[in-house]
C-alpha cells in the first residue's frame, strides 16, 4: 500500500503508458516542460523526450485534431486539454471527425485516442473557467466517457482507456488533485466501464460521479448519523452509462438522488433521474430529487461559488427529503 | 488575385512519358465523365444529399495524386470525387456509396463527402470546411515519430484559409515538422463569397510567410503544371520533412452544390473560365504534341464510358446495409488489428 | 391571410427587422450575394446594403464574437450560422463571451444577440451536418433558446428575440423550410417564450419542439384513428423551458411521450422526463417513454437514416404503449 | 527573436511634457505597486483564484492607454490589472473585486481575470485565450456602423497568436476594415512554452502581412516609445479605419500565475530581463533628463502608497453580495438601456 495523491496516481498512470508502449504519446498545452498545469506530467518529458511529451502551441482545434490523425496513422495519443473549459475550441474535432470518423467510413478508421481533461469550479476561477460539461460529451455517440473519482481511478482509469479502440474522453476533477489514498497494485479484473458502490446503503441511492463524490459521501457519513442509510453510486463512465447498476440499487433502496456539479437543466442528471424513473416508476417510493449547480455563470466570489455549487450539506438535505420520516430513532436496526 | 497572374504561370519543365500522359488524360476524363454522371443520377434520385461536383478542377487532383507514392497519405474535403477517383478508388465503389449501397467504398453511410478508403490512405472526405487540415497533422506526425517516410496531402478550398484551424494546422505542422503538403484547391469562391470577400490577402500561398513555411502556386487547370509543382513539393517535404503550401489556381464550372442560383458570378465570368477547361486544353496539347490521335481519345472516352456504365448498373443492382445493422461500427467492441 | 413557406417567413422577419430599426444588422456566411444557404435573405442584400447584410468568411468564431462585441456596442446584430453543425466552432464564444458578459461583469454589459442557425437530419447529409444539438444551448445559464416549430412561430420569433436584451439562440429546422401555411398578421399577446398546446387531447402528452412537430401531428392524426387522443406541446422555448404548460398537461392526460430529434442519452428529451416524472411522479399512469435519434452519427443511406430518426410511425408506437388497451371500440366519446 | 533586436527599437521621437511623464511614471508605479500588494493579498488568503501579475509589462498598458482617447474601447485579457488601472478604473474597486466584494467593479462576480468597466469602456478581462480578439472585432463594427470615431485597442499574449481566433479576428478586421488595434503583448512565453516552441515564425507583427494589415514592433520596456507608436499606430487606425498589428517586446518577471516552478525557463534569463525593468529605466531617464528628483519621487511612491493603502482597507471592510443575488444578472429581465 503507497499512499498517493490523485494527481501523482494520474501522473504514474501516464508514466506507465509512456514506458509500456511506444505508440504511446502525450501532447497538451505545457505537458513538456512546464510540468503540466497541474503537474500531472512533471519530469515525463526528461525521462521521455520531447518527441513523445510534445508541448503543443495554444490551438486546441489542432492539436486535439492531430491527435484524432496521429490515432489513425497507428499511434496511441494521449492528449491533453488543460480544463474541459478549452475543449469548447476543439468539440468540433472531437464531434465530427473522433466521434463518426469509425461510422462514416463504414468501420475502416479508428481512432483510440485518449483525451484528457480537468473539470469542474471550486477554485474561484470563476465562469469561464468553472465549467463542468461532462453531459456533452456523455451525449455523443462514438465517443466513451470515463471520470474519475478516486484516487485508484486516476491511477488506473489511462490504461483501460487505452486500451480501447474508441476514443475515450477521460475527465479529472481539479479539485481532487491534492487529494490522497491509498493505492494498491492494480485490482484484478478492474473495469472503470462499469459504476461502483462506493458505500452500500439501504434507505436511499445517491448517484454521482467524479468531484462531487467526495461530497456525497460526507452527506452519508452525516446522514448514518441520523439513521438514514445512503447507498452512493459513483457512475464511474458516463458513456455508456451503466443503467443496470443506478438501477439495481433504486430497485433496493426505492428513493434516489442525483448528484451532478454540471448545471441542472439538462445536466447529466436529468439523464439519469428520467432513465430511472422510466424504467422503475413504480418502485420509486418518493420522486427523484436532482442536486446540481445552480442556473448561473459561476461566479468569483467564495461565498457565492459555494452557494452555487452542491455541497454535502444540501446533498444531505436533498435525501432526507426523499427519506421522510426516517430519523435516527425511527430507523429501524439493520437485518441483512 | 487577377486571372492573369494565373495565366502566367509557368508550364511544366517536361513532358512525361506518353503512358503518363495518357493515363492522366484517362483519369482527368474518368472524374469528369463520372461526375457528370452523378449530377444526372442525382436529377434522377438516385443520390441523394450534397452533391459537390469538381468540374473544371480535375487537374489538380489528378495532377497532384499522380504525384504521390501509394503509402502517401491523403485528406480530402466534400468535393472530394476526383481525389478518390484519381487515388484509384473503383468508380464502382464511389458510385455505390453515393446509391447508398453496402457496396460502397463506406457502406453506405458516408455518401459523397466522405469517401473513405483505408487500404489507399485516403482519410476522408470531411464535411466541415477545414477540419481536414489538424487531421493531416495527425496523420504525418505518425509518420514522423514511427519513421515512416510518407507524405500527408491535405486538400482544402481556398474557403476554408479563413478558418482558425487552418492557420492552427500551419503552425503545428511548421512548428513541429510535420511532412505535410497543404493543397489549396483556389477555385475563387467559397460557396458564394468570392476570394476577395473573404480574404483580405488573397494571395493564398503567400500566407506560408507567416508560419516559415515554403509556398509555391501553380496553374491548377493545366494537369502538367500540377504533377510538376506537386512532384517538386513533395520531394521537397519528403526530404526535409517539413511541410509545403501549395496553392492550384481553378474554377468550379457548376453550382456550389445541386441547387444554387449563382446570383453571386456573372455568367461571362464562368464562360471565360472554361476557355481554360482543363481537360480540352490537356487534350489539345496532347494532340498538338502528336501523343493523342482521335481514334486514341475515342478508345479512351469509351472505356472511361464503360467503367462508368458498370458502376451505375453495378450500383443500381446492389444490395443496401439491414437496417439491423444501424449501430454497427458507432464504437468497436474490441481492439482492432493496428493501424499503419 | 397569406399562404407562404417557413423560409419566406423567416425571410419576412428578417426584412422586418432591418427595416424597423437601424441597427439591426444580418451577419453570416453567405447571407448576402448568395441570398443565405437556404435563402432566407434573398434580396436583402440589394435592400438594405452590404454594410447591414454582411457576408463573413468562413470564420464562426470570430463572426460570432464579432457579433457579441457588436451587440455590446450599441448594434442590434442577427448572426446567422449556417447550420448548427458549423456552430461547433464558435461555441467558446457563445458560451464564455456570449452567454457570461453580463454576469461575469456585475450586470455591466448586455448582449442583445440573435444566432439564428438550421438545425437537424433528414436530408441524407450524413454525419457531419445532421447534428441536432439544441440540448446544448439549451444547457447553458445566460443564453434563450427558441425553436421555430411552425410558419407563424418562423415570422414572428425573431421579432421577439431581437426585443429581448439577452442573446437569444433561434433554431430553424432545415426539413421545415419549404413546408407552407396561412400568415396573418402578427397575432395579439404572441409569445413564443412559452410552450403552445398544438393538439389538445386528453388520453397522452406528447411533447416537442422544432421539426419533429408535423411527425407528432400526424402521429397524433393516426391515434386518433384508433381512439387515442393525444395532446401535443410544441415547447417553442428551450430555455428557459416551459415547465409549467407541460405539467399542467400531464396533470390532465396523466401520460407523456417526449419526442426530440436530438440522440437520446443526455438529450433534451430526458430533462422533460425527468421533471414530469420529479414533478408529477404521483400522477403520472405509466412511464414517461422518449422517442429519439439512435445513438449514431447519422447515416448517409436513406433506410438507414431514416430508421435513426423519430418517425411519426415511432411516436405513434410509443403513445400505444404508454396509452395500454385503449382501442378504437374503447376509447370513450369526448365530454368536455 | 534576438533580444539584441529588442533593444535596437527606435527610442520616442521627442519627449511629452514633463507633467505627462509624470503621469505616466505614476501609473506604472501604481500598478506595480498594485499588483505588489495584490500578491501578498493572496498570500493572505483574500484574494484567490488565480492571479496573473504583469510585474515587467507595465509600460505596455499604461504607454498605450495613454495614447488612447476617453470613448476609445478596450479589450484586455486575463494579465489586466495594468490595462484596468492605466485606464482609471479606481485601485479600490479593482482591489475589491479581487476581494469578492460588492463593490468591486463587477460586484464579485468576476475576480481578478474579468474586470469590466462599462463607463471607462473596459471590455474585459477574458480568460479564453484569444477570446477577446473577436469581441474586438465587434466592438469595432458597431462603431463603424454607427458611425462613430473610436479604435478599439486589443491586448493579448503571444500564446494567443497561435489560436484560431487571433487569425480570424485579424483576416476579418483587415477585411472588414475595422478600427482594430491589436496589441500584443510579447514576453516571450505561454505559460512555460517560449515563443519559439509556439510560433514557427516568432516575428508576430510581421503576421500582419498574411491580412495586408501595416504592423509594427515596439521595446515593451520603454514606456514612452510604446506611447508613441500606439499613438502613431491608432492615428493611423482612426484616420484610415483600418486595423493595425502592434506587436509590443517585453517579459514578466513573475511566476505564470501565483504558483508555477518556472522550470521552463533560466533564471539568468530573468535576471537579464530585469536589467531592463520598465520602471527604473523610465525613473533613470526622467532624472537624467532632470525632470525627476527624488523628492518628486518620493512624492508618487507615497500617493500610490496611500492610494492602495486605502484600497486595501476599503475592500477588506466591504461586504458581499448576497448570497440571494446569485441568480442575479444571468439574464435581464426587461430591455436594458442602450449601450453606445
Ligand atoms: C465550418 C463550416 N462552415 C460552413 C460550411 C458550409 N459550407 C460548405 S462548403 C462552403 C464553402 C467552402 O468553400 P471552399 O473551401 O473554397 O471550397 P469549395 O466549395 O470552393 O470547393 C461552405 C461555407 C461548412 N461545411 N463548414
Ligand atoms: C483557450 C485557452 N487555452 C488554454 C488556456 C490556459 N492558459 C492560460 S494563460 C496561458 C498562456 C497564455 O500565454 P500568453 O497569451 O502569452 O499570455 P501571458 O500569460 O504571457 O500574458 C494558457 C495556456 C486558456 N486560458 N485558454
Ligand atoms: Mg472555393
Ligand atoms: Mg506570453
Amino acid at each position: 500500500m503507497t499512499r498517493i495523491t490523485y494527481r501523482e496516481a494520474v501522473r504514474q498512470g501516464l508514466r506507465e503508458a509512456l514506458a509500456a508502449d511506444d505508440r504511446v504519446v502525450l501532447v497538451g498545452e505545457d505537458v513538456g516542460r512546464y510540468g503540466g498545469a497541474y503537474a500531472c506530467s512533471k519530469g515525463l518529458l526528461d525521462e521521455f523526450g520531447a518527441e513523445r511529451v510534445r508541448d503543443a502551441p495554444l490551438s486546441e482545434a489542432a492539436f486535439v485534431g492531430a491527435g484524432i490523425g496521429a490515432a489513425l496513422a497507428g499511434l496511441l495519443p494521449i492528449v491533453e486539454i488543460m480544463t474541459v473549459n478549452f475543449s469548447l475550441l476543439a468539440l468540433d474535432q472531437i464531434v465530427n471527425n473522433a466521434a463518426t470518423l469509425r461510422h462514416m467510413s463504414g468501420g475502416q478508421m479508428s481512432v483510440p485516442l485518449v483525451i484528457r481533461m480537468a473539470t469542474g469550479a471550486g477554485r474561484q476561477v470563476a465562469a469561464q473557467h468553472s465549467h463542468s460539461l461532462e453531459v456533452w460529451y456523455a451525449h455523443v455517440p462514438g465517443l466513451k466517457v470515463l471520470a474519475a473519482a478516486t484516487v485508484a481511478d486516476a491511477r488506473w482509469m489511462l490504461a483501460a482507456a487505452l486500451a480501447d479502440p474508441n476514443p475515450v474522453i477521460l475527465f479529472e476533477h481539479a479539485l481532487l488533485y491534492p487529494v490522497e489514498d491509498d493505492v494498491d497494485a492494480r485490482p484484478a479484473g478492474f473495469d472503470p466501464w462499469h459504476a461502483a458502490i462506493r458505500r452500500p446503503g439501504r434507505d436511499a441511492t445517491i448517484v454521482t460521479y467524479g468531484g462531487s463524490l467526495p461530497k456525497c459521501l460526507a452527506a452519508a457519513e452525516t446522514l448514518a448519523g441520523e439513521g438514514i442509510d445512503a447507498e452512493v453510486v459513483d457512475l464511474r463512465c458516463l458513456r455508456p452509462l451503466d443503467v443496470g447498476c443506478v438501477l439495481e440499487s433504486v430497485a433496493r433502496t426505492h428513493r434516489a438522488v442525483v448528484v451532478d456539479e454540471g448545471w441542472k437543466t439538462c445536466g447529466l442528471g436529468a439523464e439519469i433521474s428520467a432513465t430511472i424513473a422510466e424504467e422503475r416508476l413504480y418502485e420509486l417510493d418518493a420522486p427523484v430529487a436532482r442536486v446540481c449547480t445552480a442556473e448561473a455563470p459561476i461566479p468569483y466570489a467564495q461565498h457565492l461559488e459555494t452557494a452555487a455549487l452542491p455541497s454535502a450539506a444540501r446533498i444531505a438535505a436533498a435525501v432526507r427529503d426523499v427519506v421522510p420520516g426516517k430519523t435516527a430513532a425511527a430507523a429501524a436496526p439493520r437485518a441483512e | 488575385m487577377s486571372e492573369a497572374a494565373i495565366a502566367s504561370v509557368p508550364e511544366a519543365e517536361a513532358w512525361p512519358a506518353r503512358e503518363r500522359c495518357l493515363a492522366l488524360l484517362r483519369q482527368m476524363l474518368l472524374v469528369r465523365r463520372f461526375e457528370e454522371r452523378a449530377a444526372e443520377c442525382y436529377q434522377q434520385g438516385l443520390i441523394r444529399g450534397f452533391l459537390h461536383l469538381g468540374i473544371g478542377q480535375e487537374a489538380v487532383a489528378v495532377g497532384a495524386i499522380a504525384a504521390l507514392e501509394p503509402d502517401d497519405r491523403i485528406v480530402a474535403a466534400y468535393r472530394e470525387h476526383g481525389q478518390a477517383l484519381a487515388r484509384g478508388v473503383p468508380a464502382a465503389s464511389v458510385m455505390a456509396e453515393m446509391f447508398g449501397k453496402a457496396t460502397g467504398c463506406c457502406r453506405g453511410r458516408g455518401g459523397s463527402m466522405h469517401l473513405f478508403d483505408a487500404a489507399r490512405r485516403l482519410y476522408g472526405g470531411n464535411a466541415i470546411v477545414a477540419g481536414g487540415l489538424p487531421l493531416a497533422c495527425g496523420l504525418a506526425l505518425a509518420d514522423r515519430i514511427l519513421g515512416r517516410p510518407h507524405v500527408t496531402a491535405c486538400f482544402f478550398g481556398d474557403g476554408a484559409v479563413a478558418e482558425g484551424e487552418f492557420h492552427e494546422s500551419l503552425n503545428l505542422a511548421a512548428l513541429w515538422v510535420l511532412p505535410v503538403l497543404f493543397l489549396c484547391e483556389n477555385n475563387l469562391y467559397a460557396m458564394g463569397t468570392r476570394l476577395d470577400r473573404h480574404q483580405a490577402m488573397a494571395d493564398i500561398h503567400r500566407k506560408g510567410d507567416a508560419y516559415a513555411m515554403p509556398h509555391a502556386v501553380v496553374d491548377g487547370m493545366d494537369v502538367l503544371a500540377v504533377e510538376a509543382a506537386v512532384r517538386r513539393a513533395v520531394e521537397q517535404v519528403r526530404g526535409t520533412g517539413r511541410p509545403f503550401l501549395l496553392e492550384a489556381r481553378t474554377y468550379r464550372f457548376r453550382a456550389h452544390s445541386m441547387y444554387d442560383a449563382e446570383l453571386y458570378r456573372p455568367r461571362e465570368e464562368v464562360e471565360r473560365w472554361k476557355q481554360r477547361d482543363p481537360l480540352p486544353l490537356f487534350i489539345a496539347r496532347l494532340q498538338d504534341g502528336g501523343r493523342l490521335d482521335d481514334a486514341a481519345l475515342a478508345a479512351v472516352e469509351a472505356e472511361v464510358a464503360a467503367e462508368i456504365d458498370a458502376a451505375v448498373a453495378a450500383a443500381q443492382a446492389a444490395a443496401v446495409e439491414p437496417v439491423a445493422d444501424l449501430l454497427r461500427d458507432v464504437v468497436a467492441p474490441s481492439s482492432p488489428e493496428p493501424q499503419t
